[in-house]
């Protein structure tokens, strides 16, 4: 049999066809998964102090690139610093930036975004000139250039990329606000009597809220490679303080003794990415096949 | 399917073409690889970076060399004399000697030579030379004389330096004569030639066949560039390069693993500097005696060098190396001793409160600034090392590791407790280093700023780049630099040494030069 | 009257994800060069049966008994490829709403020319000139210029005549309407369907008209069927049907109908015969 | 069409104004004193007769707006300053590693299409069976792997253990595919999957099934339907891939010390180096945008409603 498939208005109406078939099965498993990486990882990052049995920052030279042993369970890096400490902590820095980005990216877009389309006319244009002057740039370039020029440091990376997304997320945000202002009920509680601040907080703004903190939410992995790339390239978060990205490019170096040094921190990275992409992914395909893929 | 298969044909074609379009051969035949962090520059030797030293002592050759005993001996002057007063320098000039374009050696190209350095005598103001030269004249085919306003002792190593006294065929200058805004090409007397410089990738440098000397063995140097020192050490492995020379070309790590790999000769340097961290004697606690002397206790050199290092650079206890002319002074070391820095910080009041990890003074915390430059990784790891020293004795360091420029500006304004200074190496030891300390500008004069004994000390430096008696000379160092290393101003870890990396299969007759920046490329040999 | 054009006998489609049964067992015959009507609501299961027909049941719904046979050639075991020649050869369709059914990055020409091609018609020239007699045939007076055209330069009603003109190319002995003429205004969906039907006619084609519009299946119909979820209700010559409705379920469509449309669609198409005559 | 490109060239104007308005106060808005910068590049002692003399020499003492329009109307003839490290035009320099960047990111471009064009078509057509889930867990892990990772690990594999790949510099094509790869893996991955949903949505477009009622070919339907109309949003998308390959090739260029204006770039930061910065920036951003309005000529040779639609707009 041929594989066809019909569409509207061929009135032919059917249930949709995903039962519970494996595909689902499958999708379940990896959520659950992820979400469990996602705990263990969130579980790190705030518990560091408390789950990782050394200081991460202790210099101990004379136990510089300890193998894998009880005392060190992943060994140590050259500098004889107990690497699970190092990892644990690494989650705090890794995912408290990425954490910090997406509030600051959310914050900024929401408010340029909503104050662009719901005051509307000139104030409207010249924002959505500046975002379109700001999008026109590719990301990572922007980034780096704004790095050159705030220099290096966390602060500064986040800073950088809130700078290189604010503008994608206020563009978004201001469609929606447009898209909500000349609704039905909106006009109708206007005409009701309700200010323009009342009638934004309670029939605007939650549901653009909800919308943006998903589209956020699809877009954290993509963040953490921003921040770990930048940090590899040592533009990012300064060492001694434990960063992956950082922790791969200190381990270079040990490429031929100690490979596994940069392999450790790479497969965090990987599976923190996979786990914010994973449901990411799932929920994209639940809510809007639209929204087109950026970059 | 099949459109599919045309196009994957299509895009495997379009790949090879692009493939080919950027394939190169590198001819290895009569060629030592070397690599550097970026192009040598465009060579001109009368002018600072991006020249890169090493290549610019490939091509230019100075009036009198350094030699590895420390000594000054001939190069392209045969002989020199010097009047009794110390002001007058008569060079007499090889005769045989032409420029690599075929132009001939003689006075008037070396006159030539001077009057441009001269000519931006503000860019070289840091050279203790150029504010002493009163004048110069070619007075002979092969006989130049130099006239200096007040006696300058060091005038000789001055003129050895790689840059800026180098000779550059006077067919070579620009038309008006100035070269601070370039030169024609690169054309010298030393025993090689710049014959390619492909930005990016390499510069290739070929065995001069004018050369007076002895001429270069091998052929060709080809110079590869390579930023960063994990790809350098990858290059080596996969012999892409036949040699690592220098400071900073390779981690340590690096260093110890090609040390133990058969087949591999990896040799150490003498010293060639020192890695020294300057304390600053005008700010907070720095200021106190007691607390650099504790500062100087606390240190486990020997921990250090080994975990940082790897054992591979030798310990320092002065600022200055023992080989350094006139610094074998026999100062006594600030051995290691934590239970004696402790007492030094509990003298000083600096008291350690049971329960507390750092000592207080009136309620204040003993806090000091550790500044270096943050992308640095041995000086990074220096830091890291010395802060968790410190801190065992309950002095807290806070580490500052900043970009170049904001570690600059602290250098110029003195603002930090603890900086890393590290020395320049010969030729440059030590006068031209101490004559640097009379620079308001620079970390050493800020440092030593808050000593009593700083207007005492600027005399004497002044006093000994101008004596002329030998003795007076070595009596006026050892005052000064005894005053600096009782005063605890330094805190020196380590001499640099270089690292030569080769196989011996390859590479014959690998030895390290006499500067920290040349390379006797010349004497090397390849199979 | 001549053989059969279609003979569907038993035919039983199941959705067994949703354990639904969107046909039962549905039999009935359309004679050839005759129309006849197949008349339901919509999810009455008409388009399935014509989408079985056609041998293109979607995925995951399955035929589960009955046959189908087409121009006297039973449909149970032809393969795939047998399949899709006997498509558009023995048997055509025209579809609703051909704004979505053309290529929008396709050609008119290029529509023609793919179908021609499939069929064993390569030669371009050739293939041009076949179209543009078929675009004639449907009423275009520069047929030439209609070819280079793509799909979205054109209205819905041309749209829907080329599709006539496509279906017609191969003069299939069946030719399915399947909504045809839906989404067109009134004018237009009169004029698309006369030309149908007469072109069945001319031709001695059989025509399955499905609709849920009982003023197009009485103008043009001879026979009806009527589905009601799945079910065959009713079928029988229209004129009988029309008199004497026998479930209370057709007779409650008739009632409707005869409310809303009949003045206005006799009219139109009376006016028309007048016309052409 | 040349209607159309001369039209959206026009637009490109005031955008690339406005992003040089953006780079330039970024700059003088940002924490930095470019003379200190100059100085300590020129091995200069930093005095502050020195600095107040570098800021002359840099025009930093004039009014930012003169200093702007001075900047712009020498970035309009490409001079953007001489780089405060190597002494030489900036201008020269990127241009001369330009092309080497270009070598890299186009043939990270060609990877991304030549392996995710057949690799999404598998996927659809297998759709549910085993190369589809490959696919699928393979742009998982693609879209997953940090590419400075990727890069060490094909290093350590292919040139460490195996010796079979040089690890770095400029050279043919056993140099470019490690480099290559690393950057266009996400894209790769991206497009694959994007591909792969298209072709499934073509599929069961109106136009499909029309195209089988007609009993049109399989291979005709494939070729001339699904593919055709899959292929419009990947070159848009592809657009957009640019840009990230193009911030891929500079992470890349440093790992595997490719002579390309990235590294420049990156010790150009490291430096502080004001004037290639700029130029950077500015330069990879018109490629960028071109790109783009590239990828815009190639969607409307495809999709006949956009080059149409603007044809018939100029005709009027």
């Amino acid at each position: 049999m041929t594989d066809t498939g019909l569409t509207g208005n061929d009135s032919l109406i059917l249930p949709p066809l995903a039962g519970p078939g494996r595909r689902a099965t499958a999708r379940k498993a990896a959520l659950a998964l992820s979400a469990l990486v996602l705990a263990g990882l969130i579980g790190m990052a705030i518990f560091a102090p408390l789950a990782a049995p050394y200081d991460p920052m202790e210099i101990n030279l004379e136990e510089r690139l300890a193998p894998i042993s009880s005392r060190h369970w992943l060994g140590t890096d050259h500098l004889g610093r107990d690497v699970l400490s190092r990892l644990i902590w690494g989650a705090r820095a890794s995912m408290g930036s990425v954490v910090v980005i997406a509030g600051l990216i959310m914050a900024t877009g929401f408010i340029t975004g909503a104050f662009s389309g719901y005051i509307g006319g000139r104030t409207d244009s010249v924002i959505m000139r500046v975002c379109e002057a700001f999008m026109t740039f590719p990301t990572f370039i922007l980034a780096l250039f704004l790095i050159g020029v705030l220099g290096t440091g966390l602060t500064n990376v986040i800073l950088a990329i809130v700078l290189t997304h604010w503008a994608w997320y206020a563009r978004i945000i201001r469609g929606m606000v447009m898209n909500l202002k000349n609704r039905d009920f909106i006009l109708a509680a206007r005409v009701a009597g309700g200010g323009p601040v009342k009638i934004f907080l309670r029939h605007i703004a939650p549901p653009v809220l909800a919308q943006l903190v998903i589209l956020a939410s699809l877009d954290l992995g993509h963040m953490m490679l921003h921040v770990s790339g930048l940090s590899f390239l040592g533009l990012g978060i300064q060492p001694p303080t434990p960063e992956w990205g950082c922790m791969i490019n200190d381990a270079r170096q040990q490429i031929w003794t100690n490979p596994e040094l940069a392999i450790i921190p790479g497969v965090m990275i990987f599976l923190t990415v996979l786990a914010f992409n994973i449901p990411g992914d799932i929920l994209r395909d639940k809510l809007d096949p639209t929204l087109v893929e950026r970059e | 399917m099949r459109l599919l298969y045309a196009f994957m044909a299509a895009w495997c074609l379009t790949f090879g073409l692009a493939g080919s379009l950027f394939a190169q051969n590198i001819d290895r035949e009569d060629t030592i690889i070397f690599s550097c962090l970026s192009n040598v520059g465009p060579l001109n030797p009368h002018l600072y970076s991006p020249n890169q030293m090493f290549a610019q002592s490939m091509v230019y050759e100075p009036l009198v060399k350094l030699k590895p005993d420390g000594s000054i001996g001939p190069a392209l002057a045969e002989k020199w004399a010097i009047s009794d007063d110390g002001l007058h320098y008569t060079f007499y000039l090889r005769r045989d000697v032409r420029f690599s374009d075929g132009e001939p050696f003689n006075a008037e190209a070396v006159a030539k030579n001077f009057e441009a350095v001269m000519g931006n005598a503000e860019r070289h103001k840091w050279l203790g030379v150029t504010g002493k030269i009163a004048g110069f004249e070619a007075v002979g085919p092969y006989e130049f004389k130099l006239t200096l306003n007040s006696p300058y002792y060091p005038c000789l190593e001055d003129l050895s330096l790689p840059r800026p006294f180098r000779m550059l065929s006077p067919a070579a200058f620009p038309d008006d004569g100035d070269t601070s805004k370039g030169i024609k090409t690169p054309a010298g007397t030393g025993p090689w030639r710049l014959a390619k410089i492909a930005l990016g990738e390499y510069d290739l440098f070929e065995r001069n066949e004018l050369y007076w000397g002895e001429k270069a063995k091998v052929s060709k140097v080809l110079v590869s560039v390579i930023p960063d020192p994990v790809s350098r050490a990858l290059a080596f492995e996969t012999g892409e390069i036949d040699l690592i020379y220098g400071l900073g070309q390779i981690n340590f790590d690096t260093f110890d693993r090609l040390r133990q790999t058969p087949k591999v000769s990896a040799e150490i340097s003498g010293p060639m500097g020192t890695m020294a961290a300057a304390i600053n004697t005008a700010k907070g606690p720095a200021a106190e005696l007691k607390v650099r002397k504790a500062l100087n206790h606390l240190t486990d050199k020997a921990a250090l060098i080994k975990g940082v290092t790897l054992g591979t650079q030798p310990r320092a206890e002065t600022l200055f190396a023992p080989e350094v002319p006139y610094c074998d002074l026999n100062l006594r070391p600030y051995e290691y001793d934590s239970a004696k820095a402790a007492a030094l910080l509990d003298e000083a009041g600096w008291k350690l409160a049971p329960g507390q990890k750092i000592r207080e003074k009136n309620g204040q915390p003993l806090v000091m600034d550790f500044c270096f430059v943050g992308n640095n990784a041995a000086h990074k790891a220096i830091a890291e090392v010395v802060q968790a020293q410190a801190g065992r004795v309950g002095l807290a360091l806070n580490l500052v590791g900043e970009e170049e420029d904001s570690f600059y500006r602290r250098q110029k304004d003195g603002d930090f407790h603890i900086i890393l200074n590290p020395t320049w190496g010969p030729p440059f030891e030590p006068h031209a280093l101490v004559s640097s300390m009379l620079l308001p500008a620079h970390a050493d004069f800020m440092a030593q700023a808050g000593l009593t004994m700083k207007a005492d000390i600027d005399a004497r430096i002044n006093e000994v780049l101008a004596t002329t008696d030998k003795a007076v000379r070595q009596k006026l160092y050892r005052d000064i630099l005894t005053m600096l290393h009782e005063q605890a101003v330094y805190l020196p870890l380590f001499h640099d040494a270089l690292f030569m990396v080769y196989r011996p299969e390859r590479l014959q007759n690998a030895r390290f030069g006499a500067e920290r920046s040349y390379i006797p490329f010349e004497e090397f040999s390849v199979k | 009257m001549s053989c059969p054009a279609l003979v569907i006998n038993n035919l039983r489609i199941v959705y067994p994800a949703g354990q639904r049964v969107i046909l039962h067992d549905l039999s009935f015959t359309v004679p050839g060069g005759s129309t006849v009507a197949l008349v339901g609501e919509s999810g009455s299961g008409k388009t399935m049966a014509a989408m079985a027909v056609m041998g293109l049941i979607p995925s995951g719904i399955f035929q589960a008994g009955g046959d189908i046979t087409i121009n006297e050639r039973p449909t149970g075991n032809l393969t795939p490829e047998q399949y899709r020649e006997l498509r558009h050869k023995s048997v055509a369709m025209v579809m609703q709403n051909p704004m979505s059914a053309f290529d929008p990055v396709l050609s008119i020409f290029q529509h023609f020319k793919e179908t021609f091609a499939s069929h064993g018609v390569r030669d371009r020239k050739r293939i041009r000139d076949l179209a543009a007699e078929a675009l004639r045939g449907v009423g275009f007076d520069d047929p030439r210029h209609i070819l280079e055209l793509y799909p979205f330069q054109m209205s819905g009603g041309m749209l829907q005549r080329v599709m006539l003109a496509m279906a017609l190319i191969f003069s299939p002995p069946l030719v399915i309407a399947d909504e045809a003429t839906t989404d067109l205004d009134v004018i237009s969906q009169a004029k698309v369907l006369k030309l149908l039907q007469d072109h069945c006619r001319s031709h001695h084609l059989a025509l399955l008209l499905i609709t849920h519009d009982l003023s197009v299946a009485a103008g043009l119909a001879d026979e009806m069927v009527v589905l009601k979820e799945g079910r065959l209700v009713e079928k029988g010559p229209v004129s009988q049907i029309f008199k004497s409705p026998a479930s209370p379920y057709t007779a409650g469509l008739l009632a409707v109908h005869r409310g809303l449309y009949t003045p206005r669609y006799r009219r139109i198409i009376s006016n028309m015969e007048r016309q052409s005559v | 069409m040349l209607k159309f490109i001369i039209k959206r060239l026009l637009t490109l104007v005031p955008l690339l104004l406005a992003v040089s308005v953006v780079v330039f106060l970024l700059l003088r808005l940002g924490p930095n004193d470019p003379a200190m910068s100059y100085l300590r590049l020129s091995n200069i002692p930093p005095t502050d007769a020195a600095l107040a003399e570098a800021r002359a020499t840099l025009g930093l003492d004039r009014p930012v707006a003169v200093q702007y329009f001075a900047w712009l109307g020498r970035a309009l003839r490409l001079d953007f300053g001489i780089s405060y490290v190597t002494k030489a035009p900036v201008t020269d320099h990127l241009l001369h590693y330009l092309p080497n960047t270009l070598y890299l990111a186009g043939v990270s471009i060609l990877m991304t299409i030549g392996l995710s064009l057949p690799l999404g078509i598998m996927a659809a057509r297998y759709q549910g069976r085993w190369p589809d889930h490959l696919s699928r867990a393979l742009a998982y892990i693609g879209v997953s792997t940090p590419s400075f990772w990727l890069a060490f690990l094909m290093i350590m594999l292919f040139s460490v253990k195996l010796g079979w790949l040089p690890t770095r510099g400029l050279g043919g094509l056993s140099h470019v595919i490690m480099p290559a790869f690393s950057v266009a893996l996400m894209s790769l991955c991206i497009n694959m999957r994007l591909i792969r949903g298209n072709m499934l949505e073509q599929t069961h477009t109106r136009q499909v099934l029309y195209a089988r009622i007609r009993g049109v070919k399989e291979g005709y339907i494939t070729r001339g339907h699904v593919l055709k109309n899959s292929l419009i949003p990947v070159v848009t998308a592809l657009g957009m891939h640019i840009g990230e390959i193009l911030g891929g090739a500079v992470v890349a260029e440093v790992i595997f010390a490719w002579p390309g204006v990235g590294r420049y770039m990156v010790s150009a930061i490291f430096n502080r180096d004001f004037p290639v910065m700029q130029c950077f920036i500015l330069m990879m951003t018109t490629i960028f945008v071109l790109c783009n309005l590239f990828t815009d000529i190639l969607y409307a040779a495809i999709d006949p409603r956009m080059r149409l639609a603007n044809e018939g707009s100029g005709n009027d």
